[in-house]
């Protein structure tokens, strides 16, 4: 950490002299020490994943999730702060809802993405406030099929086949380069997903994960669900078989 | 309830245009004409809207046709609107009003999705929030000038009611009907009609259903439903012979395609004048 | 159009009016230890029935039952609001607010809008604090007082001087050597309530098709006894010791 | 209309309408009349003619009569039933009935139903709906069964199965649904009883029983309150007052029997020896 | 004008909203009439014949108040069959329309009646006579009244053409009012209709069910069409009880 | 505020057991100001038939000489009394006549007639301002209280009262209604009508 020591990084609105912001680095450090969170766009929907670090014994299973719906049919996941997860949640629920009134109808991912990115830019201009401290990333099937993007700290966002943030996000970039994801159904697709998760999930053991496995498409009548209870047991068992034979 | 929407929320006035027969450009001028709210007077109406309650859910049924006063302007419109798995909402009265409240009852879904939680609305929530909107816009004098059913049939706790403060939830299917009015007026029955239809089809829904919403079956809901549709078109002059038909029952929501009514007119044939006419 | 009709159709200005009636009719007597409010359960605007069973009359807690007859979209919405104060009430003192406190409450809550009125006739009936019963009656901006027994609603002319005799005696010489009581007991008035229902049934075209008449009565209340055992009677008490709130529900005609 | 005067001629007297208009213009609203909210109908069968009515009369919201009669004499086979103003449903189906009875004299013919439709229609419509009398016209006469609606302002309607009045919307409902061309006697009773129970329900001007009137070619049965599910329950309890509850200040009692006492007066027994 | 003039109607008068319409052709005359008789929007009297014999080749048909056409056209009626009686000849079309003139203008103020008269008589043989509210007298080759007529004008000026026979104009005013009373509430129920010529009067019959059809397809696009799948149920996410 | 209730005033007539009583109050009012407590609206038509005449107190004159006119014309005409149900049909029929300017009355009689076996047949029956007339079995009212006098007449008469009975019951019923309301009131007088005499009574009322 060069920055370190130098000034340079107590603003987020003060570029250090080599053209850097150090506190939007910071943010990304905040997000590469969560869960990983994967995004598949396959042939015919979306599939996000997640690795859900659990850090209690105490908390009540399934009861702090970080996959979201924004709208009918657009689902968020966030890898970092899960509190600025939320708040880009509920962001991204009053843009859908502004265009929904402005439109009569479903809004379009690429709009939403485009003024989420506004937004977490503009924690990026100023002294008084620190830049979001989470990655997201946004899935949806809509009339031009699926579409996944990520948003990252300094509101950059970007369009991808496969997504991965977050503290496995290297092994689960490669493990999704294998996939032919566009020739993956959506039911296969929750089983790599799953299988991903576990993978990357090796080199935490000590830390006790919950999976996390929503989508978007046909098999979901278009709306953005967490998967039906017997395929995720089923995509757990089946994830936690190759991880056998992975070994 | 007066049957023609531009009479509702009004001061009954016999003395003048007792049926709002008047065309609507030759209105008499309202003296607050300018600068009052556009929904002072309903323009594209709806006419009645039936339900009733029968053994496995609830029936409900619009016909498809949108008047310009006295013109059928639009007709193949559609009057039941479907808001999630278990609810519908059939409207009478101003139909940009109406599309406007399947706005906000869409957005009611998406944030109910959004969350999450273990829940969807129940009929019964749907109505409550559509009449606080009602109510709250009269109060503002500037009302959605509609008269709306929901119906719905959802599994959701029946508390006992000897007991308000300790409730003790049993699970059970519940069907509910209920209506709400550019008032906020609100009342529930086994059996209710909007409009024209209060004073012509609820006496026949009344003697058809009362006391046998536990025996009708779907087959008999839909053979009384269309009784009462077909005397509507008889009998109300901003009505239309197609309509659709809504059935709400645990399977989910199912909305019709629209339907032609079979009329019967020959016995007039032989009618000649209206005295001793005979030829 | 031709001018000559003009004159005719100018004053009638076609104004949204956001108040209706809805029929109906409500009374409340109050007994020593017990009070009775009852309503009829028709609903109705112009000459058409809207339901058959819209209740008028709503249980607030344990002591306090509170009637409601007017506008009936007003009166949900002020019943709620009620409801929803003494919820808060409970909330910040742990029990529920005495008869008298809610009386006062609810004076408040209609005179805040004075100049766009609830269109609601309250009457609000239940046990006091010492264990007395209480009536109180209110117009729709607030004014109130306690009495002894109430009439409002559609047939208030009808069902009122009815109870003026039967209730308070008047007009009446009690014959040599002996008084009218001051308050009549529980099974000499649930006759009245009853008569009165059906006697404004058959004059009152707004009135009928089901009738309900809450009973609260003061804990320990001789009244209790026999009540039990009446017809078409349900508990609908809250809490275990206290005072008791029951129903009692019968048919009006329904022409 | 009627001269219960014999220095007048018949009609309608306008001699307060004067001091009325100036009261009115005075701010002061004329008071309403008795109306028959009212559902009345009537139905063709093979033989005849069915009639019903209800039995509720109202001022305002207020039931002035539980039982009235609103199927109204016109002839012995031709009768009409009234809603509107009672008063001018009383007497113009009155007037029309006496007219008939003169018409029936002087022609010597069985009177016909369209003479009486035509005289109600003229009438009407020369008072331009001022008399607000909403008739159903029935009865058998030599070209067969025959049912008339009129209007207040004069109009006619010639139906098989007519309603009218504030209930007229539920009974035609029932009508619509059930009528079929060439009923049986009993059918056609059951359908005119269901249809004005539909008024009496479901309308709150209409109430109490049923009346019902069948009309053939071989005579006429009217049917007073042929149904009658509306009965005052029994009361709670019963009101009589104790005698001396109402106190009274002066007390005039005329005597209607002339009682007389026959008492010797005076003197000496006549002798009559 | 030809609209019906409602403020002229008194409270709760019956309204004739109506398609009426007459068109002669060679040998006679075919007029038509829908059926409905409104008060508001109640519909009084769905079977309601708005062809009157005014004589046994004269017709009328009947707009505006029910009372006030009743009225007129009796009043007619009677003056005819004495006319007819008097003069020891049947009475012209332009007679009997001459008449409806007379009353309907003279009484303007208190009528509210839109007559057309139509039939066959020796002089001129067919004839049509429209007498719009107000009460002027315009003879016509096709003449349209009621509240449903402003409708279809156009459709009239479209089709209408010179010489045609019976069945063709039979047709005509069978379709000219199916498309009035399918856009005009005030018009609707069944069509009757009457050609008179020099030998008969026939009476036409199309019952409500069996109406002329036009186009009905999809008028409102989007909205009707509109999806209704059951949602998938949300997985829920565990909550304290 | 209506003409009717310009003057104020109520009547009410109950049947009984072989007999009638017709009961009013004494107010006379010119709107909300009392003018007199001693207003007479109940007049005897003959022996047996009271006449009461609530409404506006300028008709109440006119229509009580109007109607002493014309029995007194049909009882010499016919040469007989007036039967009760005769003379509600004259009452009727007088009223309609002025259907398009009426006098604002409503007015309300009783009377018993004998039948032809000797006994005798209590008869009440009231018209409405238009002459619409109303032959009821129990009781009619009519006045500035008449929906009061609906509501507890409703609730205290009963079938088959002795005089004495039925003076208590009217008394009460007409005392209690003109309690509620303001245009009525101010002391009440009472008439039962038996086969062989009229009881007449003045009542203590309230003079508020």
């Amino acid at each position: 950490m060069t920055s370190i020591g130098t000034g340079y990084d107590l603003s987020a609105s003060t570029y250090s002299p080599d053209g850097r912001i150090f506190q939007i680095e910071y943010a990304g450090k905040a997000v590469e020490n969560s869960g990983t969170v994967i995004g598949l766009k396959v042939k015919d929907g979306i599939v996000l994943a997640v690795e859900n670090l659990i850090h209690s014994k105490l908390l009540v299973p399934e009861a702090n999730r970080r996959i979201q719906t924004v709208d009918r049919h657009i689902g968020l996941a966030t890898a970092g702060f899960l509190a600025d997860g939320r708040q880009i949640a509920n962001r991204a629920r009053d843009e859908c809802a502004s265009q929904r009134d402005l439109f009569s109808r479903g809004p379009e991912l690429k709009t939403i993405v485009n003024r989420l990115g506004l937004y977490v830019q503009a924690y990026t201009l100023y002294s008084s406030v620190r830049p979001f401290g989470i990655s997201t990333i946004l899935g949806t099937v809509d009339k031009n099929g699926p579409s996944l993007h990520v948003i990252e700290p300094s509101g950059v966002s970007f369009g991808y086949h496969g997504a991965a943030i977050g503290k496995g996000r290297q092994l689960a970039k490669t493990e999704l380069e294998k996939l032919k994801l566009s020739e993956l159904s959506m039911s296969e697709a929750v089983l790599e997903a799953a299988r991903i998760i576990y993978l990357v999930h090796e080199d935490a053991k000590e830390k006790d994960f919950e999976l996390e496995v929503s989508w978007i498409g046909p098999e979901s009548n278009f709306t953005h669900v967490h998967v039906p209870n017997e395929l995720y047991k089923e995509a757990c068992t089946k994830a936690k078989a190759a991880l056998e034979t992975f070994d | 309830m007066d049957h023609f929407p531009s009479n509702w929320g009004r001061p009954r006035n016999d003395a003048i245009d007792q049926y709002a027969t008047y065309p609507i450009h030759s209105r008499p001028k309202d003296s607050f004409a300018e600068g009052v709210q556009r929904t002072q007077q309903p323009i594209v109406t709806g006419t009645s809207v039936l339900a009733f309650k029968f053994k496995d859910g609830i029936m409900m049924a619009a016909d498809t046709l949108a008047s310009y006063g006295s013109l059928a302007r639009f007709k193949d419109v559609q009057r039941l609107h479907a808001v999630g798995n278990h609810t519908v909402v059939g409207a009478g009265g101003d139909m940009s009003d109406f599309q406007y409240i399947q706005n906000l009852l869409e957005q009611l879904i998406v944030d109910e999705i959004s969350a999450q939680d273990h829940h969807t609305l129940s009929p019964a929530e749907i109505h409550e929030y559509l009449s606080q909107v009602m109510y709250a816009r009269r109060s503002k004098i500037d009302p959605l000038w509609n008269s709306l059913l929901v119906g719905g049939f959802k599994d959701g706790e029946k508390y006992q009611p000897s007991n308000p403060r300790r409730p003790l939830p049993l699970t059970v299917y519940l069907r509910f009907l209920a209506y709400v009015d550019l008032l906020g007026t609100t009342y529930s029955a086994s059996t209710l009609a909007t409009g024209y239809g209060a004073h012509i089809a609820q006496p026949l829904l009344r003697k058809a259903v009362e006391s046998r919403e536990e025996i009708l079956t779907e087959e008999q809901a839909l053979k009384i439903m269309e009784a009462c549709m077909k005397v509507l078109f008889y009998r109300d002059a901003r009505s239309l012979n197609k309509y659709q038909v809504a059935t709400i029952t645990k399977d989910g929501v199912k909305i019709s395609d629209s339907k032609t009514l079979d009329t019967s007119w020959s016995f007039a044939e032989n009618i000649r004048g209206y005295g001793a006419q005979t030829q | 159009m031709p001018g000559s009709m003009v004159a005719m159709t100018q004053p009638v200005q076609q104004s949204f009016n956001p108040y209706t009636e809805n029929g109906g009719t409500i009374l409340a007597i109050a007994g020593s230890d017990f009070s009775v409010i009852a309503g009829d359960t028709r609903q109705s605007e112009g000459y058409s029935i809207q339901t058959r069973y819209a209740p008028k009359v709503f249980r607030l807690t344990d002591k306090a039952v509170l009637a409601v007859n007017g506008f009936a979209a007003d009166g949900n919405m002020f019943v709620k609001k009620v409801k929803q104060r003494l919820e808060w009430y409970r909330h910040a003192h742990a029990k529920d607010m005495p008869i008298r406190a809610i009386a006062r409450l609810i004076q408040t809550m209609l005179y805040a809008r004075r100049f766009f009125p609830y269109y609601v006739y309250n009457i609000l009936g239940g046990i006091e604090e010492d264990g007395t019963g209480a009536v109180y009656s209110f117009d729709p901006v607030g004014s109130y007082e306690r009495e002894t027994c109430r009439a409002a609603g559609a047939a208030q002319s009808l069902v009122q001087p009815f109870l003026d005799n039967q209730i308070y005696f008047k007009n009446q010489t009690p014959a040599a050597g002996t008084q009218f009581p001051q308050h009549l007991p529980l099974t000499s008035v649930l006759p009245l309530v009853i008569d009165s229902f059906t006697s404004a049934t058959e004059r009152h075209i707004e009135v009928g098709d089901g009738l309900e008449i809450y009973v609260v009565v003061a804990s320990g209340s001789t009244s209790l006894q026999g009540l039990q055992n009446l017809r078409g009677v349900q508990e609908v008490t809250g809490t275990t010791d206290g005072e008791r709130v029951f129903v009692i529900r019968r048919e009006l005609k329904k022409d | 209309m009627n001269s219960s005067s014999i220095y007048r001629p018949a009609g309608f007297d306008f001699s307060n309408e004067i001091r009325n208009n100036f009261l009115h213009e005075k701010g002061l609203p004329l008071p309403g009349a008795t109306s028959t909210g009212t559902t009345i109908v009537g139905c063709l069968f093979k033989d005849g003619i069915v009639l019903g009515a209800d039995t509720r009369a109202t001022e305002g919201p207020i039931v002035a009569d539980k039982n009235c009669e609103k199927i109204h004499y016109i002839t012995e086979s031709i009768r009409c039933c009234g809603a509107g103003t009672a008063a001018d449903t009383e007497f113009t189906t009155a007037l029309i009935s006496s007219n008939m009875e003169m018409h029936a004299l002087q022609t010597g013919r069985k009177p016909r139903v369209v003479t009486a439709m035509t005289m109600l229609k003229q009438m009407l419509h020369r008072y331009q709906g001022h008399i607000g009398a909403a008739l159903v016209l029935g009865g058998v006469d030599i070209t067969g069964p025959q049912l008339f609606t009129i209007h207040p302002h004069g109009s006619t309607d010639k139906l098989p199965y007519v309603t009218m009045g504030s209930g007229s919307l539920a009974a035609m409902a029932m009508f619509e649904s059930s009528w079929k061309p060439n009923m049986e006697r009993e059918e056609a009773l059951t359908l005119v009883k269901a249809a004005i129970a539909a008024g009496i329900f479901n309308d709150l001007g209409s109430g109490s029983n049923v009346d019902a009137c069948i009309i053939t070619a071989t005579g006429t049965e009217m049917l007073r309150n042929v149904e009658m599910p509306n009965q005052r329950v029994q009361k709670e309890r019963d009101y009589k007052f104790r005698r001396g509850t109402t106190a009274w200040r002066k007390e005039d009692i005329r005597q209607l029997i002339v009682q007389e006492h026959t008492k010797p007066v005076g003197g000496d027994e006549m002798d009559t020896s | 004008m030809e609209r019906i003039d409602f403020d002229r109607l008194k409270t709760g008068e019956v309204n004739l909203g109506t398609s009426i319409m007459a068109v002669q052709f060679k040998d006679g005359v075919v007029i038509g009439a829908d059926s409905r008789t409104t008060t508001g929007s109640y519909i009084a009297n769905r079977v309601t014949d708005k062809l009157t014999h005014v004589h046994d080749r004269i017709y009328c048909c009947r707009s505006g108040s029910a009372a006030d056409t009743q009225a007129v056209a009796d009043i007619v009626h009677r003056f005819l069959q004495s006319e007819a009686q008097e003069r020891e000849e049947t009475p012209t079309v332009h007679i009997a329309a001459s008449v409806f003139q007379k009353i309907c203008y003279g009484n303007k103020d208190a009528l509210s009646a839109g007559i057309i008269v139509a039939g066959w008589d020796k002089d001129v043989g067919p004839s049509v006579y429209n007498i719009p509210l107000g009460g002027g007298l315009f003879r016509q080759p096709w003449a349209i009244g009621g509240s449903g007529s402003t409708y279809v004008y156009g459709y009239c000026d479209a089709t209408f053409k010179d010489g045609w026979g019976r069945d063709e104009t039979v047709e005509f005013v069978k379709n000219t009012l199916a498309l009035a009373m399918s856009r005009d509430g005030s018009s609707g129920g069944v069509i009757r209709m009457c050609v008179i010529t020099e030998d008969s009067v026939q009476r036409l019959f199309v019952p409500g069910n069996e109406l002329p059809r036009f186009w009905e397809g999809q008028e409102v696009l989007g909205a009707a069409s509109k999806k209704i799948g059951s949602d998938v149920e949300v997985v829920p996410m565990a909550v304290e009880v | 505020m209506s003409i009717m209730s310009h003057n104020g005033g109520s009547v009410i007539a109950m049947v009984g057991k072989d007999c009638v009583a017709i009961a009013s109050d004494l107010r006379l009012g010119n709107e909300a100001m009392g003018i007199s407590s001693n207003f007479q609206r109940i007049f005897p038509v003959s022996d047996r038939i009271y006449l009461g005449l609530p409404g506006l107190a300028t008709d109440v004159a006119t229509l009580r000489e109007k109607f002493r006119f014309r029995v007194n014309m049909y009882t010499i005409k016919e040469e007989r009394e007036i039967k009760p149900e005769t003379f509600a049909h004259l009452v009727s029929s007088t009223l309609y006549e002025h259907r398009f300017g009426p006098y604002f009355i409503e007015p309300v009689m009783a009377g018993i007639s004998k039948t032809p076996t000797g006994g005798v047949k209590p008869f009440i029956a009231a018209t409405d301002l238009i002459g619409c007339l109303n032959f009821a079995k129990d009781f009619v009212v009519a006045g500035t209280a008449s929906d009061k006098l609906y509501g507890v007449a409703e609730g205290l008469w009963e079938p088959d009262l002795e005089p004495e009975d039925l003076f208590e019951t009217i008394s009460q019923t007409l005392l209690n209604a003109v309690d509620r309301d303001a245009f009525s009131g101010w002391g009440a007088l009472v008439h039962v009508i038996t086969k062989d005499k009229v009881i007449t009574r003045t009542l203590k009322g309230r003079m508020d």
